[in-house]
């Protein structure tokens, strides 16, 4: 019998390595895997490449990786906030690296890798800061610039609710990265609010097939038990 | 010289929108247009963390973290919107399917350059989100701003000095003092405010304005 | 109020230029759209570009329109079949063109034009004939073609439910070519089951969204009422 | 000589299968390996036409023209299995997420170069499916045929004269007269059926055959 499921975000992350290339789900808070990233915290990996939108709120999840320096670099489209305090001050410090990508590209980007493919030549960014020295191309009339897949090794994803098999669904607009970031990575873990027994998800309506999905973990009070 | 207040520019973008139209409205001030939409009319607003059919913010006690905007704001859900994720959401944008983005500006050139997204200071921490995506995957890109900055320099320019979001992307720009059409035919004067003359915004602006043909009239 | 629904494929259809770009929904029979090629049939379009996955089956369907000759040119991945007769035919006999696509290429190329991609770097094909004459670059240790996207003037597609603005369910792997094409064509067309009011699919499980549909055609027998 | 029946080979091939493995079986020959999968172990098959957990066929009369697989016959959905569109189910193959790919062939050389999609013949009309993804989309593609033509001739060969299907992306051969592991190292034996020898298949094919070591004896 094939159990995805494990009993604590900590045996989750266990194994993330110094050094490793981390994609993190969300949009601001919604999706955002807490649960996780506090295990992430705790277990204490170093010189992590983060892949988000954006670049930690306020004091916890993402934002209390950068400001107990175990993020080296970070992907993103929109570090600065009113409350990204903590990376705002590690990137004037120097201690942080920021590759700013739009946020569509961003999302092409991680899709290219879940998709398998090379390369993708994107119209976004054209013209503008973010495509110099970048390969550019028309086609048909239109310009394009030359984007790579961004890859991961592990993606951390939060979804609303999981089956043992790894199959997910989101809720409402917390769907936003988490099923392209599930696709990139070598190895992608969810917290769920509840997990449920095979068959509880619809067919039809699963986000996430459970290929994708080598992790999941319930963190909800409500947790079920499981199929 | 009389000017428009921004609920009235809001309201002035919100009468160019036609029924069934697909439209992204950015973070900030273009979030108001929703407010002038018609209720009579079904139009399909669009927020590119992913839903299609985006409601008005909900009751007090009401909110929902796992429903926002673009912005982060709480927001609602009309029956018959849905969700789906950014790679969905932003293709809906750069295969064309929006026919409006409502943006925010630091400058607009006169060929519909926009810049948008860094005033290019180099201590600035730099954060693009999707503006450059917006940018260049509506069919038409509005853009609302007051024409001047509180220095009095012109926002409508002939070449942006800030750094470019997207090149000759922009259709239309709302203002305080006027509408203007913008693209390769350079700036056309749509429409002017109450007691502000074609010959004010030349002076104030300082590049070529030349009143709207019929054709550019038509949004 | 917008209201995307039509009384009849016939009317659906009307505007099929000569010469169109038509992409056809389905795998074998599962999810072609039957109701609106016979609508095609009869409408009388001719030297159209077919888009699909086979070059049709039998009698009736996509073979209908190859055997009245209205193809001038198909793009698939697989057109011979056992019941294949009337692509073969025409195929030997001069009377039509046939681009040939790795299936997996079809659906990267179709969501490519739905994605608004100018080219993508895809790794199936290369050292093979498919590939001949075309771009070729190793990223990262691997060889890849250049491949260009798929658009349409029309898609036409079969789906389980839909409502008035659009949005589309499918049913098991009748769901198949039928988002991609949604998203690819200038004019989307979907036949469904039935017409539900809006609010009769689940926002959480809608698989097209109705931004990418223009026109849908009730074709059942027991067809509701709509909102 | 002995020769393993096609039931025989596919069973062979169900040995190599572990549990929690991502399988897709192609259309003809390899859909009978689905037949010796052990039922007590849980192994996921995927189909590309857009389902994954993919079950037995129907009982008869229970068959849904809407569930069927690549081969376009009536099968079942596992519970737990789910249902995705074409670009997901493509996705899946080319980022790797199948473990293991089972083909028919027409060729394979020694260096795990695929031949199954054309024969050349000059006046036939070609179709290749979902051949050139699947070949370059598994971790591990095995393919599995009779080792010889009717005419004798192997199809295991130093260098394949039909059209290529993928450059070095077969890393085992499953034959009536043994097993093989093909790759960069050229071909080794893993197995003999009953009664043949290594010489025996080294004339049979005419090209270089050595004994496996023992890690590529290992799945």
């Amino acid at each position: 019998m094939i159990d995805k499921t494990l009993p604590s975000c900590e045996a989750a992350v266990a194994d993330v390595h110094d050094g490793a290339t981390v994609m993190v789900g969300g949009f601001g808070t919604a999706g955002m895997p807490y649960a996780l990233i506090d295990a992430l915290l705790a277990q204490g990996a170093r010189e992590l490449t983060i892949v988000n939108n954006n670049a930690g709120n306020g004091d916890t999840g993402l934002a209390a990786l950068i400001r107990h320096r175990r993020v080296r670099r970070i992907v993103c489209s929109f570090p600065r906030q009113t409350d990204s305090q903590h990376f705002d001050a590690a990137y004037r410090a120097g201690e942080i690296e920021l590759e700013l990508v739009p946020q569509g590209n961003l999302a092409a980007r991680i899709h290219a890798a879940g998709n398998g493919l090379g390369a993708i030549f994107t119209p976004t960014g054209y013209g503008t800061r973010i495509a110099e020295d970048k390969e550019t191309r028309e086609i048909d009339g239109r310009h394009y610039v030359l984007e790579y897949p961004l890859h991961a090794d592990f993606s951390l994803i939060r979804a609303h609710r999981g089956d043992r098999w790894g199959n997910l669904v989101y809720r409402k607009t917390a769907r936003n990265f988490g099923p392209l970031m599930a696709m990139a990575a070598k190895c992608t873990i969810a917290e769920v609010d509840d997990v449920v027994p095979l068959g509880g998800l619809d067919p039809e309506a699963v986000v996430t097939p459970g290929i994708f999905v080598q992790r999941v973990v319930a963190t909800s009070a409500h947790r079920r038990e499981a199929a | 010289m009389n000017r428009l207040s921004r609920d009235a520019i809001a309201a002035r973008v919100a009468r160019d929108i036609p029924e069934g139209a697909y439209v992204n409205l950015g973070i900030g001030l273009p979030t108001r247009v929703a407010d002038f939409l018609p209720a009579d009319k079904e139009i399909f607003l669009h927020s590119e963390n992913g839903l299609l059919g985006m409601g008005p913010a909900p009751a007090p006690g009401e909110e929902d973290p796992d429903l926002i905007n673009a912005g982060k704001q709480p927001v609602t859900l009309l029956t018959g919107g849905c969700y789906f994720h950014h790679a969905d959401s932003f293709a809906m944008m750069r295969s064309g399917r929006l026919d409006v983005c409502v943006l925010g500006a630091f400058q607009v050139s006169v060929y519909g350059d926009l810049a948008n997204w860094s005033t290019g200071a180099p201590d600035a921490i730099p954060a693009v989100g999707g503006a450059m995506d917006l940018a260049i995957g509506a069919r038409q890109v509005f853009v609302m701003m007051d024409l001047l900055t509180r220095d009095g320099a012109s926002k409508l320019v002939a070449e942006c000095s800030y750094p470019l979001t997207g090149l000759r992307c922009v259709s239309r720009v709302y203002t305080d003092l006027g509408v203007f059409a913008v693209g390769a035919q350079g700036a056309r004067v749509i429409e002017t405010v109450d007691g502000v003359s074609l010959d004010d915004l030349r002076r104030l602006t300082g590049v070529p304005l030349e009143p709207a043909t019929h054709e550019e009239n038509a949004p």
